[in-house]
């Protein structure tokens, strides 16, 4: 039968088996790792650098996370116990051969994370896997609860709510490197980063790969394939507690600090957070919501001490208007460029963009002076916007602010049709050429 | 929010490579504690007093002629957050971290401090600690670069025993502690105190309840009823406390309350509620009806420009005007140069006059501690949180009374 | 003992019924929408910080009425502009959506009330001791906690038994699948029934709010338990979450009242090792200490020996 | 019944079938041979239990009582996929494929299992040869090249019921289960389909749920009469056409 497939002429692109060239292939790695090598002399001030450790951290917990949410359809709600497993079994690792005793270097204690993060990942997807869709999620979010209340109680393994300290400084040092400079910590993070970015991707091109996106997508019909559902749901469970665990010992190498905060409900949201914001639909949508949040999450408490308002606000926006996150928005502008109509719908966009951000501005002043005559009030009335100083409880701000609320939301919701039938227009017009 | 967009163009810039130097004549004093959120109110409490202090400082010529500047890091009371805050503290030129809100924070900056001055020489970052009080900071984690200002769990035991001691009818003593560190230091302590020094007293029960979690404490109070206890020792704060405290009040518990925390926010009211007028005792550095004069002055200048916000933290006090009269002797503001006029320190207390030390051995400030309890205050009187009711002085141990023995091995640079 | 038995059960029976007032709105909204409203427990919250909000300018009782009354029609706006815009990404999509509302609704009440507890008091009409046993007096207003549970409890039986609105809540309970076909204006049911939900947690709120606490986190501490109880007592089954409410408020009040440890019944650990040191945590820990963690376990052994909860019929 | 003069071996026998959900007997005592190789019909009037039974068939649901067997080995009680790796592939009534899959991903996830790939997370999946192949060939069988990289979910419907059986197919299972593959489907569609159904299933078993009587007189080799959960008859197309019961139970009411 196989005569059949040879009279039918092969579209444009279609898999011809031809392995693809090393360019294709490692290029975009390399490129990475280049980038990776050089971003401590770009950005080298002790706050970057402590920044993009944290950053390299949590693009490796988020792309984690979207193994279960992105890749298998997994809401989990208590990923960050195998982050916070991770850390404490790599701390009470590193305490352990602290003084140089130990013959492993700093660089290889990660996997201790990892390994934790796996086995832990083992024994809870054994129970989280039996169900899917809403029980599981509840199911994990119970296993989470579960953890952190553990975690206190068992004050001698993990050092009660102060956590345990670790000196990273003391473990065998091989290659004259201490690791006591921030940078050289940097590095470490770095080529983590760089390892578990392209192993996790690795996996996605992988028949189980493919068969965890399956299961996202029908896990019925999954299993009239010959596929257990549990099974994957299982090992796309553990693979992601193994990747987590991993992150987790990056994390108390870097802080040198671990407590049971670390692996509570809050850090479980926010890796949610990152993967949904981020896009989970795309493999790097979670590598860009990780520097995106943790970048906001850094310096927006500076500007805003509700900060965190503004960030549930915008993620409930994007679960209803942008459901596959920031690079859902990226990619959708892939098919315009290609057809070279980005140019044509980019105006709609400005157009869109103006009454939104007045929107926002509206919006924002309405939160901030509640927030003034609520919480601040003892701080007095008076406060300031964009260089105007107003009181919190005077007509006019209030009556501005809700106009720039409604004006801009109402003309931004005009505009942002116009720019859609914009963008429809554009993917037919450069269809048709 | 006021600071809201004007400092966005701060922020973008991060990551530019160089960090702002301090300028010459302008001593940099980060405030790392919660600036967001709903814990903001309690941070921003703790900021509003350095920035007073500094104003007044400078208003007088500043140190050294140089100018004390405040600066408020956001840390939203997470361990990880605050270390990377103290970082850009760092960057913008601060060597003065002032932090009090959670120990498990305090210890994170506590180490990273430590470490940073070890591995970057010539750094010198000293951390002013108004409020962190796990003993472990002084005692086994203690750091030559960490200064204690506020009595830390043993502390405030010894002076509370020593209060008990002379209270003969306390005789049935029940702990309730939440289930971490801080909790079981104080059960720990008073088990052993009491058994030094009132050993007539019988512990009838020692219970530990889960951290925040309790939202009835209904069946505690029954069992704490039923063991016939007279006096209960608590450590409890916040929620746990003002709960606990609701619950008494409902099931009509009769005993005397011996706590940390009974003055925190929340506290006085839950008491006015329960109706535990003058059953209630707090332990801590001073209170405002206190009736000292120089006290009440600044009292007065701190509420005139902060209306609404009379609590009052004495030990920043303290804490500031050592490290400035520190400053002065040593003839700079770098804390390699007055970190050893602050050890060893004697200094007035700002709540009552009375005389306070800087403990070289551990960093650790000893100084009188107040025993007060809370009842209706006559007008003129300070009162908490518009209850009506207010802290009344019952008792003052001074500083050599309280003093404990630690087992820091102090470390000293160089 | 006989005290704390006694008092144990009725502040284990309270509760539970404080949580089955949530729970049933949570599973009849399941049952007809197949989406589980994590957000549940915010709507609870809101109904206590509105009822002592109204309970500062008009007293309690109005607060009693009013607060649920606003907290519904929110939920129905919540419904009508979130939930159905997202339906159509899926459940995923859904729960990510009450998930984010609960973050929201938490920022907003820190924003406008704060982080500390508020002061919310017990109406004066019945802040008297309602009887007193064992020398211990028990408050009025708890027992009308527990009278209110239960009126409201057989007011909705008698709604889903005898109202056409009933009859399809029962149908969707009995038979989920149907509830697709139920034409027109099932947008409007499933609005109202949001709706109806949130406000029975609100009533809940404006109940615990003086009994209990008043504050931003109260949503989160009380929202982990009240999923277990759905799906510890299945999900989607309005007997198994009457079930499961009072087993949970049992467990937890009762759990408190034992100091029983792992030490306490077979001796101190003996060895002298450092895995000793670590052990000795679990042997000496003491039942009531793990009284919170209690529901969670529940959860972890009801899924392994009962996957689909007690009274349960569905996977998923 | 007749099927020993068949001369071919059981495929799949159901012996005493039941199936009830609460007091409701939906299935209510099938016995059935398929014999190797045949192409067999179950018709039917709605309600029947038609996809009832090829659900208790394929492990989705449990039979209340009675046995199935697939190569005289007993499979009741056995999950979905686990029947579907002895060998037995289905379709599904309402289109059941993975939407958000291209079409090539569609195919090839449910090759996996049969090449023996399982759950192999360490092989790249491109560069597996034969599982390309196999794609591409089951990709020709049901016309869906042109289509390959787009989204299942987009395609036109005809195109999806075509998927849908590539999907039973990509499984390289002996038996095939397809349930209303017709369903919805214009004229012309359907022709195109009962080319593709016979052409799929030569060296095959086939047994199909079809109400388009023209199709399954045409197509199939034996037909059997599902009523109210009872088989009352099972036959070759000819002699179904001229049985008196089912003139009166089914033929006479539906088909005039």
């Amino acid at each position: 039968m196989s005569d059949t497939s040879d009279t039918v002429v092969r579209p444009a692109g279609f898999p011809s088996g031809a392995a693809p060239g090393p360019l294709r292939r490692y290029g975009p790695w390399i490129v990475l790792a280049l980038l990776l090598l050089v971003l401590p002399r770009v950005f080298s001030s002790g706050l970057s650098i402590s920044t993009m450790c944290v950053m390299g951290t949590m693009i490796i917990f988020a792309l984690s996370y979207n193994m279960l949410l992105g890749q298998s359809g997994l809401l989990s709600f208590g990923h960050a116990v195998f982050f916070g497993l991770g850390g404490f079994l790599t701390a009470q690792m590193m305490n352990m051969m602290a003084g140089g005793e130990g013959p492993l270097p700093l660089m290889v204690y990660p996997l201790v994370g990892g390994l934790a993060g796996l086995v832990f990942g083992v024994i809870f997807g054994a129970v989280a896997t039996r169900r899917a869709g809403t029980a599981f999620a509840m199911i994990t979010l119970g296993i989470g609860e579960l953890v952190t209340s553990s975690a206190l109680i068992l004050r001698g393994f993990f050092g009660g709510e102060t956590g345990i300290t670790v000196d990273r400084t003391e473990i065998h040092q091989v290659f004259g490197l201490s690791f006591g400079p921030q940078v050289q910590v940097y590095y470490l993070i770095a080529g983590w980063c760089l390892v578990s970015v392209i192993a996790m991707y690795a996996i996605t091109r992988t028949p189980f790969g493919r068969i965890c996106n399956a299961v996202r997508d029908n896990p019925q019909r999954v299993n009239f394939v010959g596929y257990n559902t549990t099974v994957v749901r299982f090992i796309a469970f553990s693979l992601a507690g193994l990747f987590a665990g991993i992150a987790g010992g990056l994390a108390s190498i870097n802080f040198e600090i671990m407590n049971s905060a670390q692996m509570g409900a809050a850090e479980s949201g926010s890796v949610i957070l990152m993967a949904y914001i981020g896009g989970v639909g795309n493999f790097a949508g979670p590598i860009i919501g990780a520097i995106v949040v943790t970048y906001l999450h850094l310096m927006l408490s500076d500007l805003s001490d509700v900060w965190e308002l503004y960030f549930g606000l915008l993620f409930i926006s994007m679960v209803m208007y942008a459901p596959n996150g920031i690079a859902g928005v990226i990619m959708m502008q892939r098919p315009l460029i290609r057809r070279g109509q980005l140019l044509r719908v980019a105006p709609y966009y400005v157009l869109a963009l103006i009454p939104g951000l007045v929107a926002l501005a509206g919006l924002s002043m309405i939160i901030e002076m509640t927030h003034q005559l609520s919480i601040s009030a003892s701080e007095g009335l008076g406060m300031t916007m964009m260089g105007i100083a107003f009181n919190a409880d005077a007509l006019l701000p209030w009556l501005t602010a809700v106009v720039l609320l409604g004006g801009g939301g109402w003309l931004g919701v005009r505009a942002a049709r116009l720019a859609r039938e914009a963008y429809g227009a554009a993917m037919v017009r450069g269809r048709v050429q | 929010m006021r600071k809201l967009f004007a400092t966005t163009a701060v922020a973008l810039t991060v990551f530019g490579a160089a960090a702002v130097p301090a300028s010459a004549d302008t001593v940099k004093i980060a405030f790392v504690d919660p600036l967001s959120g709903g814990a903001a109110s309690v941070g921003q409490m703790g900021l509003n007093h350095l920035k007073f202090i500094a104003d007044t400082v400078n208003a007088a010529g500043g140190v050294n002629g140089d100018m004390l500047e405040v600066t408020g890091y956001d840390n939203q009371v997470n361990a990880q957050t605050s270390l990377v805050q103290v970082q850009k503290a760092i960057d913008e030129g601060a060597k003065i971290i002032f932090q009090g809100n959670g120990s498990s924070v305090g210890i994170a900056i506590e180490e990273f401090v430590t470490k940073y001055n070890s591995r970057n020489p010539g750094a010198h970052i000293l951390y002013m600690n108004y409020a962190a009080v796990d003993p472990a900071m002084t005692n086994e984690k203690c750091s030559y670069w960490h200064f204690a200002f506020d009595a830390n769990v043993t502390i405030k035991m010894e002076a509370m025993t020593n209060f008990i001691k002379d209270q003969p009818e306390v005789k049935k003593v029940y702990l309730i502690d939440q289930d971490y560190s801080f909790g079981h230091a104080v059960a720990d302590t008073a088990v052993s105190m009491l058994k030094e020094k009132r050993p007539d007293i019988e512990i009838v029960g020692n219970e530990f309840h889960p951290l925040v979690k309790i939202t009835d404490f209904a069946p505690y109070v029954a069992k704490i009823k039923a063991s016939g206890a007279d006096t209960v020792i608590t450590g409890n704060w916040g929620q746990d406390f003002a709960l606990l405290i609701k619950a008494a009040g409902q099931a009509g518990l009769d005993v005397k309350w011996f706590t940390y925390y009974a003055g925190a926010a929340g506290g006085p009211t839950a008491i006015k509620q329960a109706g535990l007028d003058g059953k209630v005792f707090q332990v801590n550095e001073g209170i405002a009806n206190l009736n000292y004069g120089p006290a009440m002055e600044t009292t007065k200048a701190y509420t005139e420009r902060y209306k609404d916000a009379p609590t009052m933290f004495p030990r920043v006090f303290n804490a500031m005007d050592m490290m400035v009269k520190a400053m002065e002797e040593a003839k700079s503001s770098d804390p390699a140069d007055f970190a050893p006029k602050l050890e060893g320190m004697t200094f007035q207390s700002f709540s009552n006059g009375g005389e306070m030390f800087m403990r070289a051995d551990d960093h650790q400030l000893f100084q009188p501690i107040i025993i007060s309890a809370i009842g209706p205050v006559e007008s003129g009187q300070v009162d908490e949180e518009n209850t009506g009711w207010g802290w009344k002085s019952v008792g003052e141990i001074a500083a050599k009374d309280t003093i404990v023995p630690t087992t820091c091995d102090m470390k000293r640079p160089g | 003992m006989a005290e704390i038995l006694f008092f144990s059960a009725v502040n284990g029976i309270t509760y539970g019924m404080l949580l089955f007032l949530m729970a049933s709105g949570l599973t009849v909204i399941f049952s007809m929408m197949g989406v589980l409203n994590l957000a549940h427990a915010s709507f609870y919250m809101l109904g206590a910080f509105f009822g002592f909000e109204i309970s500062r300018h008009l007293g309690f009782w109005p607060g009693l009425v009013l607060a649920p009354l606003i907290v519904a029609v929110i939920g129905m706006g919540v419904e009508r502009y979130g939930l159905r815009t997202v339906h159509k990404h899926g459940h995923v999509a859904e729960l990510l959506f009450t998930f984010g509302l609960t973050f929201v609704i938490q920022k907003l009440v820190e924003m406008v009330w704060g982080k500390l507890p508020v002061d919310y008091l017990v109406p004066p009409s019945l802040d008297f001791p309602a009887f007193t046993i064992f020398a211990t007096e028990y408050p009025a207003f708890k027992l009308f906690g527990l009278l209110a549970s239960i009126a409201i409890f057989l007011a909705l039986m008698l709604v889903i038994k005898r109202t056409r609105i009933g009859l399809i809540v029962q149908a969707a309970l009995t038979h989920p699948e149907m509830v697709g076909m139920l034409g027109h204006n099932v947008d409007r049911i499933f609005m109202l029934v949001f709706g109806v939900g949130v406000g029975l947690a609100a009533v809940a709120g404006v109940i615990a709010g003086p009994a209990l606490v008043t504050q931003s986190n109260m949503a989160g501490l009380l929202g982990p338990i009240l999923f277990v109880v759905v799906v510890v007592g299945g999900l989607g089954s309005l007997g198994g979450a009457f079930v499961a409410s009072l087993l949970i408020g049992l467990v937890q009040t009762f759990a408190v009242a034992f100091n029983i440890s792992l030490a306490d019944v077979f001796g101190p650990v003996a060895a002298d090792s450092g895995l000793a040191l670590y052990l000795d945590d679990i042997w000496s820990v003491t039942v009531a200490q793990v009284a919170p963690v209690l529901p969670y376990l529940l959860l972890v052994l009801i899924l392994i020996f009962r996957p689909r909860g007690l009274m349960g019929n569905r996977e998923s | 019944m007749s099927n020993a003069d068949q001369g071919g071996t059981a495929a799949l026998e159901l012996e005493g079938l039941e199936k009830s959900f609460g007091p409701t007997r939906i299935i209510r005592g099938v016995d059935l041979t398929i014999v190797r190789g045949e192409r067999h019909a179950v018709i039917g009037p709605n309600g029947a239990g038609k996809s009832t039974l090829f659900h208790l068939i394929s492990g989705h649901y449990r039979p209340t009582s009675g046995r199935i067997r697939l190569d005289g080995r007993d499979i009741t009680g056995l999950s979905p996929e686990q029947i579907n790796r002895r060998g037995l592939a289905r379709s599904f009534q309402i289109t059941n494929i993975f939407p958000q899959l291209s079409v090539w991903e569609n195919v090839r996830c449910a090759t996996l299992w049969a090449m023996g790939y399982r759950y192999n997370f360490w092989r790249d999946i491109d560069g597996l040869d034969d599982v390309r192949l196999r794609t591409e060939e089951i990709l020709g069988q049901i016309n869906l090249i042109e289509r390959w990289d787009m989204p299942a979910g987009m395609l036109a419907y005809a195109e999806q019921r075509a998927l849908e059986i590539g999907l039973a197919l990509a499984s390289d299972a002996d038996i095939l289960l397809l349930d209303e593959p017709m369903a919805g489907m214009s004229h012309a569609e359907s022709q195109h389909m009962v080319e593709l159904i016979r052409k799929v299933s030569e060296n095959r078993t086939l047994l199909m749920i079809e109400h388009d009587m023209g199709v399954v007189f045409n197509l199939a080799d034996r037909i059997s009469v599902l009523v109210y959960g009872e088989i009352i008859a099972s036959d070759t197309p000819e002699r179904i056409k001229a049985n008196a019961d089912v003139q009166r139970a089914y033929l006479g009411t539906e088909v005039a």
